[in-house]
């Protein structure tokens, strides 16, 4: 009977699903789950990440491990896709039975994600700097500061620092962190007395920009200011040279790549999450190790996926069990842990509220540390 | 002091930035209609064309081989790439129906994305394209600037586009081209060797896209192994608003489709990409055949 | 007043006149043949009739109803049923889907009866496949049910677009070439079955056809056309003998009676 | 004579009966936990692209419209039943029946209803268009949605919709999918899908049985649409976000994909493919490079070699369109 066949055709089909799910236990090892975006448009991004948290794990296990045991990491891939990113953390959680999981980084994924292991109950750092992400969650926690602290601390910056008057603002309509990062720096600019003349958008994956950069040399703006990661600021710099923008260029940490095309951007301004010339001991041996490992430079994703997993690390730690509600606990109260980035400190929502902005300025082809910005109580 | 710049300067300005993506456009815009003039298949990998040439002009400029030979090369690779992909995925599928061809086509670029991106020495990283031509910029008025680069964008486009029109009116390759897209059975029993015709084809789009590629990564200097998909995807809708098959109508169409995109944009970026395909749909309805393009009806 | 009245219809394609002022009627139980060299204009003048192209001017009146400017399937289901010169079934269906398709009017259920299969629905199904069998027996088609229809040999996939013109319960029906490319044996069959329909479900043909003997055997006024223009009509002995037809056949010079089969 | 009588209650309701037994043994498994809970989010993923396959199988397979608009009347689907169930009904997961799942359901068909009617006007615009036009202007639309999500701030714009509820579980996908299933492989087994069936053989000899061509399509497209809003619906319940990245035209090429390697207009195949190339990916997890070549190749193979004709011959439910009830 052919309704036969096909009922086992399924039937088959099902249990090849279930086996290739079965489940190990092993008990000699501290699993955590790494989530990055390896492939897909972001995955530069997703490779320093992984780095950054590799990095630390090596450390880790190089120094006799956590509870007496080696650590173990788990990385899955997201794709940049929220869909797949959340069946990477079921997976992770149901399937390896991880204690803690690191990343993931775009906040659309960072959505994603911290919803569904606040159901499952286990411990979260993620390297997603869009606010949104971690309130009312008590296991989920990150490893930097947030969008809202650079959009005010760009604002600032710019009318305390560079006098500047007015501002012209360009970002990428399908980006969030773009656009939300651009919102909290137009507020800023002008509750603290600039005005912002006009404000365009460009659709994702864009490369031409030179109706937009027109419109702005139309308008002669003081300040210029395109949030857009490092790959679309490139580009947005260099039209608007040619074009001959006379606008001081402002950026946002998204610009933070050693792919930054520095002959475009002489004279421009951005934030990161620390500056190589940092002289605090724990930064200076994370960028150490980190060229002696890689043999590249750290970029604000490798620190800030090396933070996470110290942060997860220690939450360990100082939880003394293998225990995941108490390893979030302890994350969570997390205070002066000796990071990269700095001294990180936990506020309720699990955002580090200590970590400093640095202020970066392009000149002559290097990129030159300027000064620090401290949070905003 | 500042000078306000007036709006009849804007307008100017904007009309040549339009012009000069216009003319990246209308050179993808060619290839498409091309082969959708003789096979009535639209080639979805046509952008992943530009994509291969500009890696190719990448690796030999960072080699320090001159730009020229570069040029050159990558409007060669294009055209091989062309006609593998054809032999490879879509002669199979000649005498199958039309959807079987543009679903391969939509598989073939999905593919050579996927597949470059897994390449070790392509991967999904940006690259940045050396700068190879130093910018100067020529003032026209106070305001109004016009960079090397642009003049040589315009002059490549059109002098490209002058060779494919005298190939295709005054060649015996390019009369075997037009006698195929009007009747390929009949071409066939006049003695015009339809598959080599189709290669040509294949192979002349294909160096267009190169010749794109190039200028892509000069213009915007900026690779990854999914560059192609949005000017492919514009250059396509260009060429559906020239007319899909008529070959000046991808010129014009490129251009307007340049023009068009550069003064939305200026009017209201928000909405810009919207309106772009919001056009398309209005000009499908009102002309369903594009501005050049004949109505064809079907013999019954 | 006949059953199809065409009147004065005229088309241009680019500039090109390909029916000029063409008048026609047909009545029910009447075979109608419509000859004339190819590219006169014949099968234009069914594809007007059928709605594909609208003429520049003249009119179409079925039973009363102007046709004129009307979709093609809502003149269809007012009663014009047609068949085509290269055939045009559903060659990847069944013979027996072909048919049901044909008779998809006497479904009367609408889609939400379809999806929870009431009565209405059992009851339209049951009565569409008692048609099918019925028509399937009427053209000798029953054996061949549940083949593709494109595997048909010829000459049934032409007796089974006749079938299935017929399914739709026409007044009138257009055909065009039914035998061409048929062999003798299957064109005598071919008169047969014109006939049988014409009689059976007493309809008003019209019919295009190149051969003579068929058209001569068959019709009971002629019409004949070249250029887009019909330049003579009447009964097959008149139009055999009409030396405009002859000159249409085989140009100026020559003449004799060579439209005899 | 009665294990005659009790095989032929089975030929006749082996469908019914083959998804009670799979409903039982999925809920079964759910229910005891007896696999991990992520195998359950990938078939519920499944079930819910079992659903994108079917609608556009509708369109595509059935009728012969190329739709490369289908994530477009996902994401109207989405958006909207999220919008209600977050906002105007203020919906927790596990709140009870009629606060939770009627009203689900509810925001669901409302959603669904409102693709419909989009697709219903878009369709007497565009479905004049044939062919490539047709796939142009659909993919246009496709576009035109994602822009106008991205400017809809109150929606989360660019940053996505978040916060939805979790009211997506075994029991509704299962209940939705299989009504599904049901509605559509039943409509496709009626004068309505035979109609379909006639526009993708010849639309002109369709025409002149007085088939009309425009309402046929219509009906097949607003059909499709309203499923593939569901659907959409269904899964923005489960994963809790809706982003418009997730809707753009390479979701249409996906979900055509599927539709592709399970075979045009079968049924069965959809399910298959629906939940086979939901599955295969995750199985693929430790190669992700391979995965993201394996896809289009497996596209390209479908389609010139088809290499499922044999299985497809030999279960001929399988090609269901040939087949019959």
């Amino acid at each position: 009977m052919k309704g036969k066949r096909v009922f086992m055709f399924f039937a088959v089909s099902l249990m090849i699903i279930f086996a290739a799910g079965a489940t190990w236990a092993s008990n000699d090892v501290i699993k955590i789950g790494n989530i990055a975006c390896l492939t897909g448009p972001l995955s530069t991004y997703g490779e320093s990440h992984r780095n950054g948290v590799e990095l630390a794990v090596e450390q880790a296990n190089m120094n006799g491990g956590v509870l007496g045991k080696q650590i173990r990491l788990l990385n899955e891939d997201d794709q940049g896709d929220p869909v797949t990113g959340a069946s990477a953390a079921l997976k992770l959680i149901g399937q390896d039975n991880v204690l803690a999981i690191i990343g993931p980084i775009p906040s659309t994924i960072g959505m994603a994600v911290s919803s569904i292991v606040e159901d499952a109950g286990v411990p979260t750092v993620v390297t997603g700097t869009n606010p949104a992400i971690t309130p009312d969650k008590h296991f989920v926690s990150r490893s930097c500061w947030t969008d809202d602290f650079q959009g005010v601390v760009m604002g600032r910056f710019c009318i305390n620092e560079l006098s500047a008057k007015t501002a012209a603002v360009l970002y990428d309509l399908g980006n969030d962190y773009a656009k939300s990062v651009a919102e909290v720096f137009i507020k800023t600019f002008e509750a603290e007395g600039g005005t912002v003349i006009t404000v365009q958008t460009h659709p994702s994956q864009a490369v031409d920009f030179r109706a937009q950069l027109s419109i702005i040399k139309s308008k002669k703006p003081d300040v210029f200011f395109f949030s857009d990661f490092y790959n679309d600021a490139n580009l947005i710099a260099r039209q608007a040279k040619d074009l001959g923008i006379e606008a001081v260029f402002v950026g946002s940490d998204g610009w933070d790549s050693p792919e930054l095309d520095l002959a475009s951007l002489d004279g421009a301004y951005y934030c990161s999450h620390f500056s190589k010339e940092d002289p605090r001991t724990e930064t200076r041996f994370f960028v150490d190790e980190y060229k002696k490992k890689y043999n590249a430079e750290p970029d604000l994703l490798a620190i800030m996926g090396y933070d996470a997993a110290l942060m997860v690390i220690d939450g360990i730690r100082s939880a003394g069990k293998e225990d995941r509600e108490a390893v979030a606990d302890a994350i969570a109260k997390t205070n002066g842990l000796k990071a990269a980035q700095g001294d990180i400190t936990l506020d309720e929502n699990g955002d580090p509220t200590t970590l400093p902005a640095a202020i970066l300025v392009v000149k002559d082809g290097k990129i030159n540390y300027m000064k620090s910005y401290q949070p905003i109580q | 002091m500042r000078m306000v710049l007036c709006h009849m300067e804007l307008v100017i300005i904007q009309l040549i930035n339009g012009i000069q993506l216009g003319a990246i456009y209308a050179l993808m815009a060619l290839g498409y209609t091309m082969v959708y003039g003789i096979l009535k298949l639209i080639n979805f990998a046509h952008g992943d064309l530009l994509m291969i040439s500009a890696y190719v002009a990448y690796f030999l400029v960072n080699l320090h081989v001159p730009l020229p030979l570069a040029f050159v090369a990558s409007m060669a690779t294009g055209a091989l790439g062309a006609i593998i992909m054809d032999k490879v995925a879509y002669k199979p599928l000649r005498s199958q129906p039309r959807l079987k061809a543009l679903i391969t086509a939509m598989g073939v670029s999905l593919l050579l994305e996927n597949g470059c991106r897994a390449l070790p020495f392509i991967g999904p990283s940006f690259r940045r394209f050396p700068d190879v031509i130093n910018v100067k910029n020529f003032s026209l008025t106070e305001n109004i600037i016009i960079t090397n680069i642009q003049i040589i964008n315009l002059v490549m486009a059109i002098s490209l586009m002058l060779m494919l029109w005298f190939i295709i009116k005054k060649t015996k390759l390019g009369i075997a081209m037009r006698a195929v897209s009007l009747d390929p059975k009949g071409a066939k029993l006049m003695g015009v060797n339809v598959e080599r015709v189709i290669s040509a084809t294949f192979a002349l789009g294909g160096a267009l896209a190169g010749a794109a590629g190039v200028l892509t990564a000069i213009t915007y200097p900026r690779l990854s192994p999914y560059m192609g998909i949005m000017p492919g995807l514009k250059a396509f809708i260009a060429a559906v608003f020239g007319g899909i098959g008529s070959i000046p109508g991808a010129m014009v169409g490129g251009m307007l489709m340049g023009i068009i995109e550069t003064a939305a944009t200026a009017v209201n970026s928000q909405m810009a990409e919207g309106v772009f395909f919001l056009l398309l749909l209005v000009v499908l309805l009102i002309r369903p055949f594009g501005l050049f393009g004949k109505t064809t009806r079907e013999k019954v | 007043m006949s059953l199809l009245k065409i009147s004065d219809i005229s088309i241009q394609f680019g500039g090109l006149t390909a029916v000029s002022d063409f008048s026609l009627d047909v009545d029910a139980g009447e075979i109608v043949a419509l000859i004339g060299p190819n590219g006169a204009g014949k099968t234009t003048v069914f594809n007007i009739i059928t709605g594909i192209y609208p003429p520049s001017k003249g009119r179409v009146v079925l039973d009363g109803e102007d046709l004129l400017g009307q979709k093609t399937s809502w003149i269809a289901e007012k009663g014009i049923a047609r068949t085509f010169q290269n055939i045009r079934l559903f060659k990847d269906l069944t013979v027996f889907r072909n048919l049901e398709i044909a008779f998809h009017r006497l479904a009367d259920y609408s889609s939400l009866d379809a999806v929870i299969r009431n009565s209405s629905f059992k009851k339209g199904e049951k009565l569409i496949r008692e048609k099918v069998f019925h028509m399937l027996e009427l053209f000798g088609l029953e054996g061949r049910a549940d083949e593709l229809a494109g595997n048909l040999p010829y000459g049934q996939q032409r007796r089974l677009e006749i079938a299935r013109a017929l399914a739709i319960k026409p007044k009138i029906l257009l055909l065009d070439e039914p035998a061409a490319g048929m062999t003798l044996g299957e064109i005598h069959s071919l008169v047969e079955l014109i006939r049988f329909s014409r009689d059976h479900f007493s309809l008003g043909i019209l019919l295009i056809e190149h051969q003579m003997g068929l058209v001569m055997n068959l019709s009971e006024r002629i019409a004949v056309m070249n250029f887009g223009k019909i330049i003579s009509r009447g009964s097959p002995d008149h139009v055999q003998s009409d030396p405009n037809v002859i000159e249409a056949y085989l140009g100026k010079r020559r003449s004799s009676h060579v439209i005899q089969s | 004579m009665d294990s005659t009588l009790n095989y032929q209650f089975l030929a006749k309701y082996k469908w019914p009966v083959s998804a009670f037994i799979l409903t039982l043994i999925l809920i079964f498994l759910d229910r005891f936990q007896v696999v991990s809970p992520y195998i359950m989010f990938v078939l519920m993923v499944g079930l819910c692209n079992v659903i994108l396959t079917l609608s556009l199988n509708l369109i595509t397979g059935i009728t012969g419209q190329f739709s490369l608009g289908h994530a477009g009347f996902m994401a109207v689907g989405a958006y909207i039943s999220a919008y209600l169930t977050k906002v105007v009904f203020h919906l927790k997961p596990g709140a009870g029946f009629f606060s939770g799942t009627v009203l689900f359901i509810l925001s669901l068909l409302i959603g669904a209803l409102v693709a419909a009617v989009i697709a219903y006007f878009l369709g007497l615009i565009i479905l004049r268009l044939t062919g490539d036009y047709l796939c142009i202007a659909t993919l246009g639309f496709n576009q035109i949605v994602v822009v106008v999500l991205n400017n809809m701030d109150f929606i989360g714009g660019p940053r996505g919709f978040y916060g939805i509820p979790k009211l997506s579980n075994l029991w509704t996908l299962l209940f939705l999918a299989w009504i599904s299933v049901v509605f559509i492989s039943r409509y496709i087994h009626s004068s309505r899908g035979r109609n379909c069936e006639a526009i993708l053989g010849d639309e002109i000899a369709a025409e002149s049985l007085g088939i009309d061509s425009l309402k046929v399509k219509l009906h097949a497209l607003v059909i499709g649409c309203f499923f593939a809003a569901l659907a959409g619906g269904m899964l923005v319940h489960l994963i809790q976000l809706a982003h418009p990245t997730q809707y753009t035209f390479i979701k249409s090429i996906e979900i055509l994909l599927m539709v592709v390697v399970g075979g045009m207009g079968s049924i069965v195949g959809s399910v298959i493919a629906g939940i086979g190339l939901t599955v295969l990916p995750e199985i693929l997890r430790f190669s992700q490079d391979l995965r993201l070549i394996l896809y289009p190749l497996l596209l390209i193979v479908f389609i010139s070699r088809d290499p499922l004709k044999y299985l497809q011959r030999r279960f001929s439910l399988w090609r269901t369109r040939a087949g019959g009830e």
